[in-house]
């Protein structure tokens, strides 16, 4: 199984112009993935299942993955001119850095032509807000088409070129997108037996008394007997 | 039956004569016979609404027992008044009418369908001495009255006014043609050879036993066997029962005729469907097996009435049996059954029958020619045909892939 | 020719299709089956347009039965989630938990012990069997059977259930694995209970055989019903008995090699039709095939720690990264996606449910059949609405 | 293709009809109310708290709020709150004990997680599923004293499990008093412990207890 860097030089061979890049991942399972950029998204993956060395003809796996803004709090050093004229002083400043956020479909490719294991593919939204589109693959991998559908009902991201592009799970009128990070849950609260005075406070808000008549609570609140 | 040929059997089979006339006795002569057939009519409408009800419970016990449960055994000892349960339930259940739906032909739909049942149920030769109504044409009364119901059915799905049931009555009512069609041609042969239409000189016909022990019965015959499967295949079709219970079918997307029905008027329906499952399997019973007849000579102490009950429990066993083994046929394989199967087969088989009828005279020498040209004239197109219709379907062989 | 597969008019399964609406065949009747409809299996709902008989568009609706299971998981520790993998397929938990207990072990490179290797296999084989089992009696419940092959069927699993009763304390919300080996260790008594179960199926399959496959109206109904091509399969993403069906050699205990499997000798049964007759009777062998599985695992089941001891069950916090585990459960690739970003929960929690993705051919299975045949395909599917919704 | 198959399924059927009347391998309902089906003993259904003896069971809670189990249950069913005293424990040693301690088995799910994460062995899991009640709210929130059961009832429901974990606590509390015992004998200090009231003792390190 070629590794990704080598399938990203044959990638760049077909399309000099293309950005992809190989996401490194630390963790033991040492699945790297390639990122593409997403112009030519649907190109490469064409290339990639029409390629008589990897053959990728089965799309496993269609996933969502929302990452918010960050502030990154990195140690630069940074060199202080003496004022003195003396050696230049190396100092750690923190400096704070907004790493933008995006929205990301990844797609474990396999073959099972040739039984190859998954080449991961990353394709990343300008951001989180308004431009979130992303070329689908429905027309190359079919089984793409509920999966992309299932990636825009939760996270929002608009795949051009989707046959069918509607919420899957969810109603239709919903306008949340309910697996971002920042999506609040509504408070439609429906009173339930619960110990967590968290819970309760909540309730206090759609009851006038917090405890209906028939749920005394076991008086957490008179202390210890 | 001659006054003196009464007397000569045992008193058990004289009991319903006996009985008859303890109870017309003191009415006198000109209004007996008035008095005779309420209370026939008394017996049959005690006796098989009865039996309907343990039917119910018997099917539920036995396919209970084939899926390796029990069954009902709640209600009273061993759940012998389940289905008394089930008549207070279905009589406390409410009886929806909906709106826009024709009351009359409502109302009447059930009524209708029951009563015709009912109507056939009177010509059925139960015993040497118990024959409702022994018409001349009773198999043509008996296939007009189990006929009819299909204007019930019908009635049924146009009154509740609701596209579906319609959908689903049209259905049904193809179904019940297609089907009316192979179980009258399967018992033309034995009207030919009995050479009369009325049921207890079919049963005559059948008397005797050769050697004491082989019965004269029409299904110990070429024609007689493959009439009594296309006869049982088609009654099966008739009371919309397993294979072919397409109208009442759950998983189809139409549920049927009866879908604008509840409370009683519903359970009409179903005690409709048992009384016509009775009718064709007491005529059944009647044409092939041989009516009231006992199996071998010596056995004749047992009453004409018991071999016959003996004989439609074991038929309606049989129908029991065949629901909790076969899965339901789709609509369009129900009607090339109907058609391109059942059909031909019992149009040869009227040939075996006049062949077989033709052969009567070959000599004890000839006997084996006999069956064996019968037989080949009812299994050779049962297989040809059952092969060309069955194309493409069969067993198959399965590969492993290379490791 | 892949790429016009899209359009849901045209059927690439052969069927005869009349989208045109003309005057003579007069207008199309749009009907909803479910989604509290008798035959679907749970809660589903297909929008059917038939023209006359024959199906002519078919959208699936779900998403009733929808808990957002993955946002539960970015909400709860890795051992927190692994009760509600119960909940997923709900009637094969042992292997639901594999799944996301191989996906959190290729995470953090935990390894496994020989044992719970053993028994993890023991285990999954079991479940094939019993779903499998489970499947032939639900499919023969839409063909209108009256229970009879159902009832043997669950006969038959309530036998295997009790095994998981008596080893992980449920039926079926077995919650028995951990990243790193099992909860408890199978006493001998267990594994002589699972051989005389396992010696006893054989005649059991026969038996249920005899019932069904030769069946002439069995045959009517399934044969030539939703036939499905191999590259369509693969296309479209199918996995499992219903891939193996159609023709593709495609088995992920044989591809990955994962757990144990290389070391059992087993077969891989492929279909030629591709239609629903071949589905059933691919999952009958491959019944057979887990049996003989069984056999060789129970054989030499080695001694042994049940579970690493150095596994973290509490307070485990991967080090960032990815991983995607799949193991070949009984309807098909059940996969486990896991971000980490060094926290206590996960940053993603993705399940690749094998249903999920078979339902995306319902449609070009069933255009052109009548609403019968819908309900059919629809069974030889082998959905679970649990795990299509999550 | 001419009914042998059919026949086939039939003589299938009819075996076990035969069957269910003389092979008890072919009728399997159990009358549930007059016959009960034996459980498992690995059979788990709701928590319980496991208190030493049952004559004082809120005395001798093995129960010391650590509030592991309410960190770990995946659906947050559990509610401690810690008592503001400290009460000696069976091994003699001062321990905190819940002064509330409720389980919403309305919501808990059996999942035995806090049964696995608990290094006091003081919550396992029950047996007895016959608990409907009429009232959605009350009845389901159960508190302490209704959660409690004694050890010895344990040792009914999960012999084996019960015995393992006696054991294993009573080498704890000879080691406990081994090391005391040591420490004792040279007597003449007299150190004060202070330790403060809200200090949650620190749990042995998360090593995995494997139940037999």
């Amino acid at each position: 199984m070629e590794s990704p860097e080598q399938i990203r030089e044959r990638i760049l061979a077909g399309f000099p112009g293309a950005e992809v890049t190989v996401a490194a991942n630390p963790s033991p399972s040492d699945q790297r993935s390639l990122v593409v950029g997403a112009a030519n998204g649907r190109e490469i993956a064409r290339f990639l299942r029409d390629d008589e060395v990897l053959k990728l003809d089965y799309c496993s796996n269609v996933t969502g993955v929302d990452w918010p803004e960050k502030e990154i709090i990195e140690a630069v050093r940074v060199e202080l001119p003496d004022p003195s004229g003396g050696p230049p002083k190396i100092v750690e400043k923190k400096v704070k850095r907004v790493q933008p956020g995006c929205l990301e479909a990844v797609y474990h490719l396999y073959s099972m032509a040739r039984g190859i294991g998954p080449v991961i593919l990353r394709m990343r939204t300008a951001n989180r807000g308004d431009r979130v589109t992303l070329p689908s693959l429905t027309p190359i991998w079919r089984s793409c088409e509920f999966q992309e559908r299932e990636v825009f009902d939760l996270f929002g991201i608009v795949f051009e070129g989707h046959p069918d592009l509607r919420r899957i799970l969810m109603w239709d009128e919903l306008k949340d997108h309910p697996m971002r990070k920042d999506y609040v849950a509504p408070d439609d609260f429906e009173w339930e037996p619960t110990p967590h005075d968290a819970v309760l406070a909540r309730a206090a808000r759609h009851f006038q008394d917090p405890t209906p008549a028939e749920a005394p609570r076991s008086g957490a609140k008179e202390g210890a007997p | 039956m001659t006054a003196e040929a009464i007397e000569l059997d045992s008193w058990l089979e004289r009991l319903p004569l006996t009985l008859r006339d303890l109870l017309a006795g003191p009415i006198p002569g000109p209004w007996r016979w008035i008095v005779q057939d309420v209370i026939a009519i008394a017996v049959v409408l005690a006796v098989f609404p009865l039996l309907f009800a343990f039917l119910t419970l018997a099917e539920r016990k036995v396919l209970g027992r084939i899926q390796n449960r029990p069954g009902p055994n709640r209600v009273g000892w061993g759940g012998i008044l389940q289905p008394f349960a089930d008549g207070i339930k279905m009589l406390t259940k409410e009886d929806i009418v909906p709106r826009a739906a024709d009351p009359v032909l409502h109302f009447l739909a059930p009524v209708a369908l029951v009563s015709f049942s009912l109507l056939s149920l009177a010509v059925i030769p139960y015993g040497r001495h118990l024959v409702p109504l022994d018409l001349d044409a009773g198999i043509l009364y008996f296939f007009a009255a189990s006929a009819s119901s299909e204007l019930a059915v019908f009635m049924a799905g146009w009154a509740g006014r609701n596209k579906y049931s319609l959908l689903a009555a049209m259905r049904a009512l193809a179904q019940l043609i297609s089907y009316e069609l192979p179980l009258l041609l399967s018992l033309v042969p034995v009207v030919m050879l009995a050479g009369t239409l009325s049921p207890s000189g079919i049963v005559a016909a059948q008397a005797g036993w050769s050697a004491g022990f082989l019965p004269h019965w029409n299904i110990l015959t070429p024609w007689g066997l493959a009439g009594f499967a296309i006869f049982m295949v088609a009654a099966l079709a008739e009371a919309n029962r397993s294979p072919f219970d397409l109208p009442e079918a759950e998983s189809e997307l139409i549920a049927g005729h009866l879908t604008e029905y509840s409370g009683f008027k519903y359970a009409l329906f179903f005690m409709a469907e048992y009384f016509a499952m009775c009718a064709l399997s007491g005529m059944a019973v009647t044409l092939f097996l041989g009516g009231w007849q006992a199996p071998v000579a010596i056995l004749q102490f047992v009453p004409s009435y018991g071999w016959f009950a003996i004989k439609l429990l074991s038929l309606l066993l049989g129908f029991i049996w065949i629901r909790a083994t076969l899965p339901r046929l789709r609509i369009d394989q129900l009607m090339r059954l109907a058609w391109k199967f059942l059909l031909p087969l019992a149009l040869i088989n009227l040939v075996t029958a006049s062949f077989w009828h033709l052969s009567a005279g070959w000599g004890a020498a000839a006997q084996p020619l006999r069956w064996g040209l019968g037989l080949a004239l009812v299994a050779v197109p049962f297989v040809v045909i059952g092969r060309r219709l069955s194309t493409g379907l069969g067993p198959r062989t399965y590969r492993y892939a290379a490791p | 020719m892949i790429e016009n597969l899209s359009s849901p008019l045209v059927s690439p399964a052969g069927a005869r299709v009349r989208p045109v609406q003309d005057a003579f065949h007069g207008d199309l009747l749009e009907v909803s089956m479910g989604p509290h409809h008798p035959s679907t299996h749970g809660v589903f709902r297909m929008m059917v347009t038939l023209d006359g008989e024959a199906i002519v568009r078919l959208k699936p609706v779900f998403g009733y039965l929808h808990r957002n299971h993955e946002k539960l998981g970015e909400n709860t520790t890795y051992l927190g989630s692994m009760p509600y993998t119960d909940r997923l397929d709900y009637l094969n938990s042992m292997t639901n938990n594999w799944a996301y207990a191989l996906a959190v072990e290729k995470l953090i490179g935990q390894p496994v012990p020989e044992r719970a290797e053993y028994v993890r296999v023991i285990l999954a084989e079991l479940t094939r069997l019993q779903n499998h089992t489970c499947l032939a009696g639900f499919l023969m419940q839409d063909c209108g059977c009256s229970g009879t092959p159902l009832m043997y069927a669950f006969r038959e699993r309530e036998r295997i259930l009790d095994l998981f009763e008596s080893l992980s304390g449920s039926r079926m919300m077995c919650n028995y694995q951990r990243f790193g080996g099992c909860r408890v260790d199978p006493g001998p008594e267990w594994l002589d209970a699972v051989r005389g179960l396992v010696e006893g199926y054989g005649a059991f399959l026969d038996e249920y055989e005899a019932l069904l496959t030769g069946n002439e109206i069995v045959m009517a109904r399934t044969q030539g019903v939703g036939r499905l091509k191999p590259d369509l399969a693969v296309s479209a993403g199918i996995t499992g008995p219903m891939l193996r069906a159609a023709g593709v050699p495609y088995d992920i205990r044989k591809v990955d090699g994962y757990g144990i499997y290389p070391r059992f000798s087993f077969r891989v049964p492929l279909g030629d039709h591709g239609d629903t007759y071949d589905r059933y009777m691919i999952r009958v062998l491959e019944a057979r095939e887990s049996i003989s599985i069984l056999r060789q695992a129970l054989k030499d089941i080695p001694a042994g720690p049940i579970i690493d001891p150095k596994s973290r069950l509490r307070g485990l916090r991967p080090k960032a990264g990815e991983a995607y585990g799949r193991i070949e459960g009984p309807k098909g690739e059940i996969g486990f996606y896991l971000i980490s970003d060094g926290g206590p929960n996960p940053h993603r929690y993705r399940v690749r449910a094998p249903s999920f993705v078979n339902l995306t051919l319902l449609e070009d299975l069933c255009l052109g059949h009548t609403v019968a045949d819908a309900v059919v395909i629809l069974g030889s599917i082998d959905i679970v609405l649990g795990e299509v919704d999550r | 293709m001419l009914g042998t198959g059919i026949l086939k399924g039939l003589a299938v059927t009819a075996k076990n009809l035969a069957g269910s009347f003389h092979d008890p391998g072919r009728f399997v309902t159990t009358q549930y109310p007059e016959q009960r089906s034996v459980l498992p003993e690995n059979y788990r259904n709701f928590p319980f708290l496991v208190a030493e003896d049952d004559k004082d069971p809120m005395g001798t809670l093995r129960c010391v709020a650590c509030q592991i189990c309410e960190k770990e249950c995946p659906p947050q069913c559990i509610y401690i709150e810690k008592s503001r005293d400290k009460k000696p424990d069976a091994a003699g040693k001062m321990q905190l004990y819940p002064a509330v301690f409720d389980i919403d088995i309305s919501v808990c799910m059996s999942c035995q997680i806090c049964v696995e994460v608990c290094p006091f062995d003081a919550i396992k899991m029950d047996q007895e599923f016959e608990i409907a009640t009429d009232n959605r709210f009350r009845p389901l929130l159960r508190d302490r004293e209704q959660l409690a059961r004694s050890n010895r009832y344990f040792q009914q429901v999960h012999p084996t499990e019960a015995a393992e974990v006696d054991a294993r606590l009573a080498a704890a509390r000879r080691a406990a008093e081994e090391k005391a015992a040591a420490k004792a004998p040279p007597p003449a200090r007299q150190e004060v412990q202070t330790k403060p009231a809200t200090e949650r003792p620190d749990p042995p390190a998360g090593g995995i207890k494997t139940e037999a």
